[in-house]
């Protein structure tokens, strides 16, 4: 008894640790020298595709943990932004910027629209709806051949240079270049979302979560929140879908497919959802472990879909979240939870 | 002593609901459960139901230690249970409610359809119809009814006459003396205390969560501090 | 008399069949403590959640401080100045204590829309919930998560809740529901510390508390209100007896 | 003219057909939902499961094996369900919905690469069984026996089930735990075997849909998370519970899908959408949802 307890109190500190400012310090640190550390363009690669599926599962983590309503839908704008992204700079204008920004944009309406009606509903009800529009989507997609190239999909996404015309410019092509662009935003993304998941809007978040109808009862309109958060998961989801689209160069309908959508919320769920950092966390997980297993065999669902289960029984919380179940007070607020005794 | 309750203590997450409650209910008995809203009644049946399992305490059902058991578990050693509201199966059949009661049995033993009718022959005119076409008073009698169809030494009736029109009222007080007809011992939760003071052997009151009282309904008569304490406006 | 601050006319609400508030005319007048009392499944609640927008009534108006507030949302009853407690403890379980009171402060000053700046920077809401917090005897477990309270601080951190709101009238469902002896009678200080400055509207199991602090008492009655009155009028009614005791007079 | 006549005709039977076999899946789907309030991924692995059993059934021995198939591979697929059920989701039930949702996705990614694992990628199919073989001539039309064989097969099952759920003791239970399941423990019945009950007999449809399937479609490791997409949505056109709306859901997307496809080509699944948005938005608990089974 008296090992579990300070093994208990060791967890608990190196949970603390990991989740504040020293954790987040490190792994800035870590992911700026990323590419020196592994030297390989290949796993330069991996940690890129990481840094958008982290930017990608913590704009859905601002929907199942912070408002608690589960979507099946998020692939939607995984897809759409990067549709948008290579309609852009494919067939109109070739440049990063306007093609992030359409991204963004479009899913920000997308949400929008989705989200006037999705939001009146909850819980099942609610994950079939996203999974429906979502279909709907993937569906578009998939048959308008003459836009979207149909299940052929779109080659030849450009990596536009970026800079400022006529001073300097900087080419993206490169393997660590294109690293260090895609760090900055998703740094910059993830950093924003942390603002708002801890203003006094993120709390509200929190709140409808554990209560909506008492939040309805302090006297804020609980279905215009819902949809405010439903547009910021959106929105982010697009960078991440135009990040991806640039990145690969190479899109399908599958990106809209309710399988991706369920990858999402598995990489969520993975790190764990009461946790700021743990949806990124999973990301990672998810990519290493897929990559890994790929290496000696080609079924790396098998192995997802056990640890799936076995943590769903065992740790609900998910792995960053179990660290921090040691701790319950630090999991509602990422690092800065004020509900530290 | 068929049932006794010794020193339980319930809870609902981590709200503590019932403080170190005794009772007990003797065969064939009719023994009252008193109190105002949310004095801890219905809690106590849940507990001896297993639908709110105590965390400390001992409840002995013919002597045997049952806290531990699930619910359906203490249903099949002879325990009725008609809950506050019924909880009639709304969308079966009068009949299928009551056969869903006689599920637990070995067939054969103790009530069949025909004795019910026999007893309730407004049962067997609605045995058609199905459980939300019935009215209050029908719910009522089809929810003891039910009950019976598990051959229950014990029936846990959970204030029958709450949203009943008098004249229903009256009707289910001669049901619950036909229970006591039967030989079957009847522990009787109710906000009506004059309804139930006339049906019972024996009261208990129990108010947050605590039993202040317990003894013949001649002694609360008597008392009527306790009354006014207790029970009364 | 002046507009009373909560008048309710005809107010009905049916359930199918059911018919669980029928036709309620109610007035209660600025500052007054009044108690809705009655047997289980009198409809108390649903008389509440009518007023409070929770439920749209079948028939009826409801009218705050003289202005039609029927059928309005919840959070827009809130807005008018009508703040209501739950009979069920209706918190934010998996917030601190001070979230729980902060949120409410914050939304009342309309300040639930900042996105970027931290929560701990609005220090006056900080100190504003502090100070409520301090009313419910709940400052020294501020940074507590709610679940290490126990059910009667539950109850009173629910109360704190609708206090930040600064409501000026009141709906208190059971504030004593499941208290100890002494949580109670701290609670019931508290509701009469409240009452001076603003209307309170309450129901209430424990008969001593409404008799000891009521200023006036209605008694409903399968959805009917039968008796109104003084604590003194209403405990010599015999209406009253009849419908609480079942007894035939 | 006459030539589009018996063009038509085709189109509504294949549509019948295609109906039949979603209803199958859809009704195991929507009783999951009514009773344990389970929204089960993995149940497109179970009709999944059911067409690659077949088709080792029947391909390694010889066809006739399909009527051995198909009286045992539904029983090995109900008997998988029942394991699963009673050792993973019973724990959850307790717990947020969101548990055992994920859960069943689980098992979906785990099933669709041990089907992958076992029988590889390549596309398979399943030869019609010889009672079943040729097609039926009238005039001009001629059509598959097999579909029609299909089309019968719907409409039995479907009174199959009603005779289960009305007519029997566990289809008492089932209704009643659908309603009230505490109550049901209350009064003696062991809910918990009730729910494994149900969850078997689920996977038992949807495997059996699976096998029926197999002779008219090719067989393939993505068939699951395909079919699951349209069997959802033809619960949430019946609404959920009833599996009378799934009936009418199923025949539904099987005509708009048979049709839709000569009206805009492609789109045919869009028309789908066009329908069950709305139903969504506006009545969320389906055209059925009052009903419950």
């Amino acid at each position: 008894m008296e090992g579990m307890a300070s093994g208990k109190k060791l967890l608990t500190r190196l949970a603390e640790r990991l989740t504040g400012r020293f954790g987040v310090t490190a792994l800035l640190i870590l992911a700026v020298l990323a590419p020196f550390l592994v030297q390989s363009d290949y796993y330069i690669q991996l940690c890129t595709e990481i840094l958008i599926a982290s930017l990608l599962a913590i704009s859905l983590n601002f929907l199942i943990g912070y408002t608690g309503l589960v979507s099946l839908g998020h692939a939607v704008y995984l897809g759409v932004g990067a549709y948008a992204f290579a309609l852009l700079t494919k067939n109109v204008y070739p440049s990063m910027w306007a093609g992030l920004i359409v991204a963004g944009a479009s899913c920000a309406l997308l949400a929008w629209f989705m989200g006037i009606f999705c939001v009146r509903l909850a819980g099942l009800y609610f994950a079939m709806l996203t999974l429906a529009f979502s279909q709907v989507v993937y569906t578009v997609a998939y048959y308008w051949r003459d836009v979207t190239g149909g299940d052929d999909g779109m080659l030849g996404i450009p990596k536009p240079e970026i800079g400022i015309p006529g001073a300097f410019s900087i080419s993206l092509e490169s393997f660590t270049n294109f690293y260090y662009f895609v760090l900055i935003i998703v740094a910059t993304l993830i950093f924003l979302s942390w603002k708002i998941a801890n203003s006094p809007f993120g709390r509200v978040l929190q709140a409808i979560r554990e209560n909506p109808e008492r939040v309805e009862f302090i006297g804020l309109p609980v279905h215009r929140y819902k949809l405010y958060a439903f547009i910021i998961a959106g929105t982010l989801g697009g960078f991440a879908g135009g990040l991806y689209s640039t990145f690969q160069g190479y899109i399908s309908p599958d990106l809209l497919y309710w399988t991706q959508s369920g990858e999402i919320v598995l990489m969520t769920i993975l790190g764990g959802m009461y946790s700021f950092l743990g949806p990124a966390f999973g990301a990672g997980l998810l990519l290493y472990i897929r990559d890994t297993v790929l290496n000696f065999m080609e079924y790396w669902r098998i192995v997802v879909g056990s640890i799936l289960v076995l943590l769903v029984l065992f740790l609900p919380g998910g792995i960053l979240g179990f660290f921090e179940g040691w701790i319950s007070r630090l999991s509602i607020g990422g690092d800065h939870g004020d509900a530290r005794s | 002593m068929i049932l006794t309750v010794e020193k339980i203590n319930t809870f609902y997450g981590d709200s503590h609901i019932l403080f170190d409650v005794d009772m007990s209910v003797a065969e064939g008995e009719v023994v009252s459960l008193l109190g105002r809203n949310g004095a801890g009644k219905t809690t106590t049946l849940r507990s001896i139901m297993g639908l709110t399992p105590p965390r400390e305490g001992c409840i002995r059902w013919l002597g045997e230690e049952v806290q531990r058991l699930k619910p359906h578990e203490i249903a099949r050693k002879g325990l009725g249970f008609v809950p506050e509201d019924r909880r009639i199966f709304s969308r079966l059949s009068v009949e299928e409610n009551l056969e869903i009661g006689a599920f637990k049995l070995e067939r054969a033993s103790g009530w069949t359809l025909e004795r019910i009718y026999g007893l309730f022959p407004k049962l067997e005119q609605l045995k058609a119809h199905k459980g939300n076409q019935l009215s209050g008073g029908e719910q009522q009698m089809l929810a003891i009814a039910r009950a019976l169809m598990g051959t229950p030494k014990l029936v846990l009736l959970d204030e029958p006459s709450e949203g009943l029109a008098p004249a229903i009222v009256k009707d289910v007080g001669e049901m619950i003396g036909t229970l006591q007809d039967e030989g079957i011992a009847v522990l009787l939760v109710e906000q009506n205390t004059r309804f139930a003071c006339r049906l019972s052997d024996r009261v208990y009151i129990i108010d947050n969560g605590r039993v202040r009282f317990g003894g013949t309904v001649a002694e609360l008569e008597a008392d009527e501090e306790l009354k006014s304490r207790y029970l009364a406006v | 008399m002046a507009t009373p601050v909560l008048e309710t006319w005809g107010l009905s609400k049916q359930f199918g069949s059911l018919l669980a508030v029928n036709e309620v005319d109610f007035q209660v007048p600025k500052g007054e403590l009044c108690a809705v009392i009655g047997p289980n499944g009198a409809g108390k609640t649903t008389f509440f959640n009518l007023i409070s927008g929770k439920l749209e009534p079948t028939a009826g108006g409801v009218f705050f401080e003289g202005e039609d507030i029927t059928g309005l949302p919840p959070h827009a009853v809130v807005n008018k100045g009508v703040g209501r407690s739950f009979q069920i403890t209706n918190i934010f379980p998996r917030l601190s204590v001070l979230d729980n009171v902060r949120i409410a402060v914050l939304a009342r000053r309309g300040k639930t829309l900042d996105m970027f700046s931290p929560i701990e920077k609005h220090t006056e809401e900080q100190d504003e919930a502090l100070v409520i917090l301090g009313e419910v005897e709940l400052e020294h477990k501020a940074h507590h998560p709610t679940t290490e309270l126990g059910h009667g601080e539950r109850r009173n951190l629910e109360l704190g809740i609708t206090l930040a709101l600064e409501p000026r009238l009141i709906l208190l469902d059971e504030p004593t529901a499941g208290m100890s002896m002494e949580e109670t009678s701290s609670t019931i200080d508290l509701v009469k510390k409240i009452s001076h400055d603003k209307t309170v509207v309450f129901t209430e199991h424990d008969m001593s508390v409404v008799f000891s602090i009521a200023d006036r008492i209605s008694v409903l009655h399968q959805g009917s209100i039968i008796a109104e009155g003084t604590p003194e009028e209403i405990r010599n009614d015999d209406l009253v007896r009849l419908a609480y005791l079942g007894e035939e007079v | 003219m006459e030539l589009d006549v018996s063009f038509w005709l085709t189109q509504f039977l294949n549509g019948l057909a295609n109906a039949m076999v979603l209803f199958l899946i859809a009704s195991g789907l929507t009783i999951l939902l009514g009773v344990l309030g389970v929204l089960n991924l993995a149940h497109g692995s179970f009709y999944m499961l059911g067409a690659f059993l077949i088709f080792s059934s029947s391909v390694i021995k010889n066809p006739s094996w399909f009527w051995v198939g198909l009286l045992f591979a539904p029983l090995v697929v109900a008997g998988f369900g029942t394991i699963i059920e009673a050792f993973c989701l019973r724990p959850l039930y307790g717990r947020e919905r969101l548990y055992t949702l994920l859960l069943t996705y689980g098992f979906t990614l785990i099933l669709d690469d041990l089907v992958l694992l076992i029988w590889g990628r390549d596309y398979k199919s399943v030869p019609i069984p010889a009672l079943f073989e040729g097609r039926i001539s009238i005039g001009d039309f001629s059509y598959p026996v097999y579909f029609l064989f299909i089309i019968a097969v719907g409409p039995l099952l479907g009174v199959f089930l009603w005779f289960i759920l009305h007519r029997t003791n566990f289809g008492k239970l089932i209704r009643a735990a659908a309603t009230d399941s505490e109550m049901l423990d209350a009064l003696g019945v062991n809910v918990n075997r009730v729910f494994t009950g149900v969850f078997a007999l689920g996977a038992w449809l949807a495997s059996l849909g699976g096998i029926l399937a197999a002779p008219m479609r090719s067989v393939e490791p993505g068939m699951g998370v395909e079919i699951i997409i349209e069997s959802f949505i033809v619960v949430i056109i019946g609404g959920m519970g009833s599996y009378l709306g799934a009936f009418v859901g199923a025949v539904l997307i099987g005509m708009l899908k048979a049709f839709g496809i000569e009206i805009l080509e492609n789109f045919a699944m869009i028309f789908i959408y066009a329908l069950v948005l709305p139903i969504l938005i506006l009545r969320p608990r389906g055209l059925f949802g009052e009903t419950t089974i």
